[in-house]
């Protein structure tokens, strides 16, 4: 019998399709939510059902606790999955679905509280012995208090939302006249994506890498890691590129960073898979830098290298199943990468570029996976996330994955919306990063600006234009009077044009 | 067609003849076929060399996917001719998205890299800056206006 | 530096394909070759080059060793992958290849006819203490002498070609009177397939299981094994479904298995990627079939479960790189499950369905490899192999990736031509063979006849009639004067019909 | 429309009125709404339920994929009436391929399941027999032939 009958997927976009694939494969129905932006979404369609929760704002759509109750109950989920992002890591949204005689499928509430909260969290490493990066976690969140600890920990500073994930919020303030408004900005996103503004200060490591370790813990405080994944190749404190193993640590650190990782869990009461996040120093020394209490973005990596299914594994301990994994049965083969597609303007500062994806052909092969949220026709909207897609390459080694992955970036099309693809080829090809010697700063450093890409070479206008301009040589043409979309000579066929 | 594509304007010219399609880019006359393999996607062959390359229009806009990039080509029409133009007058808004603050008012003095406004997109604030020194002529958003690129928001004298 | 400039793929379909992939990764170019009936065939699309070798006629084009040879020299190639099939398993194009001075990615001729000449290879392998079934390999090949033989080994009596694999031109004959025709039939099939109508006879044996042991040696007599393969589930003596490892074999059986088929490699003197097929019978005695002295096309379950890329592997013992793969580094983990997809009417007789593919949608996901030769538009014809793709699911377990498997199954989508999909779905369905209960009878046992297929439900009707009578809702339309097959808008976008 | 799926014939009407379409099949009422993905590709919603499927026609063939099973339907015309009416007479070829042996000749007695002829495709032989005793009337096909469904190769008396 399966864990659950059906379960409620309460995201969005790639994370949505891909958290599906799984409960079908476990053999449990799921019901997608979809906000008015979103009616065509794919991850609307991949699912068995899906309900209507709101408008396109998602704090009336995918962060309304209310709207994705009323969905649960409507379909008669008896689990939901709150994937990444959004409620995620809101512990009232945990409470509220337990309290709906639901299981959810990630930490419960009072988990998500303690880790959520920056300040605590740092408090509670500390005490449990994991080293924390020096910093201000105190309650007072006064502008003026805020601004005299950051000079107190001294420039550079990091501002981070005590709440949240994913980058969103953060700013690096290099001196003291940038950080009032930059506070400001920081709390303003972090209301408009958390729902609370609360600040923790942290000093600005120079060139530290950020390696993370993935944790997995059942409710009889059964706790194992499945290895690090280092992903130091970010813009705006967003992820770019991740990968694992790391390429940075040697057996004794791997060894004591995985450790640590699993002392962060226990320390944390923790339950169902998590991440502990952490920057790594040039001198080798880590510092403990959040937990995150649900599925990470670049959990691919780690599934490909440990053959786990990091989503099976949290419905069955949000089943109540106890783990049946012991840390000696958890090992890596290969090396995995994860680039991730978004649809941003690397030649105009990153900007988000809605549009629609006229045409879409991700690449295939053996060791390539697409783990994607769109199809030909989606529309990328404003509303959400610039994730389009995630590809992952597999390799028994670093230098194959890698070599996977360049070969794989040249054969990924996806045309109507500008998206960050040539960056991601500039990051891969890029020789440092292919000896490995990555820094949260990387991108600054060696890929700042990306060159104008300059016009096609003859042949590919050439090319372009016959393709254009042709006229077909093989077709029926569609029917007089019956205007058929689907109707393959209109679509297909060997239209000779040379 | 006219294709634009940054600065360079190009002419690629098809002329059907008895023998196929004869193809010139600039003059330069060139021997290649192109079979549809489905919608969007397409091979060019030269002699033994063949690739696949991606193909779709949209409006004026061609876009392009050839040996792994990405290329967004414009056909020159009088519509587009227009839209050109159009580019580098007021501030415009960088991405669709909702103003969520207006710094300025008309009236105002402003330095080089002051915030004007800021709009949200996709979860992250991008703040619109002044490009030079100078005083605000008009305003044309307000907070919480839905935004587009191509929309003029702030005019500096 | 790369092993190879440039590799010519002598072969078409999937494999043609998928070879081209791993040269790509490796940095190789790649030159394909296509006969006219494959002018647009995908194979010909994905290399960087394409030489036309003749006529649709296999015989004047992919089994043409002038054909390649001036293609290869036409390219300036350094290299040939045979693929399987057609002529990689002829010795003489092997020799022809090496004689032009270019590497032939596969065993040196001589191994190529040691081990294709059935007779010679029984002989050899049974010199050499590997168990053979009981049969004839004699060097008389008259139709009298080999019906003495066949009544003197006792019916049911196989007939083999001594040339050629995959199942071509064997016949089974259970009655004396059934043979002579039988015999014609199967010379016919070998001599068209394989250039050379030589004969051999062994007994069937009851209810046996098809196992194989993947084996890899270098030129200078290093072998290792990749461990086995089960391929119990044929169709005419074509493996229809093949994963790995085998559900019969326990431990000792399964290193007995592999040890044997290392023995067998060593006595065939053989250098690269070759597989040694055993029957298993009922009671655990394990007989040697044959030797096939090329990739199979079932490798990628290998591939999952080993991490190992055997393109990659062939391509470096190919350049004469000594093997850095000892017996202990290769491991495997989890299970893998492939099925092919062919043309062929499970209705009918599983008569070959040719035909052009109108709309083609592999299943995505993590855990699911897709190997195809075909794209919507692709034509399929009558005189090449009905093979069109290879689903390939792994997981943790055998439960894991057959439950991913029948999930995947019924995502796949390809219109147009009738294919075996509702077999292969009724294949990972039966409780037999979810409980790993496989022999070469299978699917004569449990699935002979597949049930009609019902009328759709009236709401699959209903969307039907909706999806082909619709008007869009939002379209501009194709540019008048302008017909343009990639116009987005005549393709794609919001139609809204219900 | 009317569509032909093995024995039966069903009714399948679209009517648009003002608040969307209709769709009836045999005349029972059905509330679906239908919107096309891409080329081929389709979702279907009742009330929450919601699905993939797709769909091609090719002719008066459609080509269905629904919950994982591929439907081949016939909308009924003049033409595929003709057709099945084809059905069912003299011997045809089982799939287009090439005729590799003529086993008889007009005049000849043949039994239940002789062989016929032999029909090439895919490398695989296929055996054309006598579906009952009888006398061949006429053969149509030669040695090296090339042919295909609905062409008859024999007819018995």
């Amino acid at each position: 019998m399966p864990a659950f009958q059906k379960v409620l997927i309460a995201n969005r976009g790639e994370i949505a399709v891909r958290v599906a694939r799984t409960c079908r494969a476990m053999g449990i129905a799921t019901a997608a939510v979809y906000s008015e932006a979103d009616a065509h979404a794919l991850h609307a369609r991949v699912a068995d059902e899906a309900v209507p929760i709101g408008p396109a704002e998602a704090a009336r759509s995918y962060l309304s606790i209310d709207a994705l109750l009323a969905a649960a109950r409507r379909v008669g989920a008896d689990a939901v999955h709150p994937g990444y992002g959004f409620l995620s890591q809101n512990g009232d949204f945990a409470d509220a679905v337990a309290g709906a005689g639901l299981a959810f499928i990630g930490p419960p509430g009072d988990v998500h509280r303690r880790m959520g909260d920056k300040k605590g969290a740092r408090r509670l490493m500390a005490a449990a012995g994991v080293p924390v990066v020096p910093g201000y976690d105190g309650d007072d969140q006064a502008d003026a208090t805020l601004a005299r600890e950051a000079a107190r920990i001294g420039w550079p500073v990091m501002i981070k939302p005590s709440r949240g994930g994913g980058g969103k919020g953060m700013r690096a303030v290099r001196a003291e006249k940038e950080f009032l408004p930059a506070l400001a900005a920081a709390r303003r996103e972090a209301r408009s994506a958390f729902g609370d503004d609360a600040i923790v200060l942290e000093r600005l490591l120079e060139r530290p890498r950020h390696v993370e370790v993935q944790v997995l813990a059942d409710a009889s405080g059964q706790a194992v890691h499945l290895f690090e994944r280092e992903c130091s190749i970010q813009r705006r404190h967003q992820k770019v590129v991740e990968e694992t193993p790391s390429p940075a640590l040697g057996g004794d650190q791997r060894r004591a960073l995985c450790a640590a990782g699993v002392a962060a869990a226990r320390a944390a009461s923790y339950v169902n898979a998590g991440t502990v996040e952490f920057l790594l120093d040039p001198s080798g020394e880590f510092y403990f830098l959040e937990m995150n209490t649900r599925l990470q973005v670049e959990h691919p990596v780690t599934e490909c290298v440990t053959g786990l299914d990091l989503v099976r594994l949290q419905i069955e301990v949000a089943s109540g199943v106890p783990l049946g994994l012991t840390q000696d049965a958890i090992t890596t083969r290969g090396h995995a990468l994860e680039c991730r597609l978004s649809a941003e303007d690397p030649w105009n500062a990153d900007l988000p570029s809605p549009g629609r994806i006229l045409h879409l052909a991700p690449p295939e092969g053996p060791g390539i996976r697409w783990d994607g949220g769109i199809a030909t026709g989606s529309d990328v909207t404003v509303h959400y996330d610039p994730l389009l897609a995630k590809l992952v390459t597999w390799g028994a080694s670093r230098d194959e994955s890698v070599a996977r992955m360049a070969e794989a970036l040249r054969r990924t099309v996806v045309l109507g919306v500008v998206t960050n693809l040539e960056r991601l080829q500039a990051i891969v090809d890029h020789p440092a990063f292919r000896r490995g010697l990555l820094h949260t700063g990387f991108l600054d450093e060696h890929l700042t600006g990306l060159p104008r890409v300059p016009c096609p070479p003859p042949e590919a206008l050439a090319a372009a234009a016959l393709a254009l301009s042709g006229t077909p040589e093989i077709t029926g043409g569609p029917t007089p009077g019956r205007p058929s979309p689907s109707d393959p000579w209109q679509t297909l066929g060997a239209w000779r044009l040379g | 067609m006219r294709l634009v594509c940054g600065d360079e304007t190009i002419v690629v010219e098809v002329r059907e003849t008895a023998g196929g399609s004869e193809v010139t880019v600039n003059g330069q006359a060139l021997r290649l076929h192109v079979d549809t393999v489905g919608p969007g996607e397409f091979t060019c062959r030269q002699a033994e060399h063949v690739e696949t390359f991606h193909c779709v229009r949209e409006g004026d806009v061609v876009h392009l996917f050839w040996r792994g990039r990405v290329y967004r080509l414009e056909e020159e029409t009088e519509t587009s001719r227009a839209a050109h133009r159009h580019a580098g007058g007021g501030l415009e808004a960088p991405m669709p998205g909702k103003v969520i603050a207006v710094k300025v008012a008309p009236g105002d003095t402003v330095a080089k890299g002051d915030e004007l406004l800021v709009v949200e997109a996709m979860k992250m604030e991008n703040a619109v800056r002044a490009p030079r020194d100078g005083r605000v002529k008009s305003v044309a958003a307000r907070v919480g206006d839905m935004v587009s690129p191509g929309v003029v928001l702030v005019e500096l004298e």
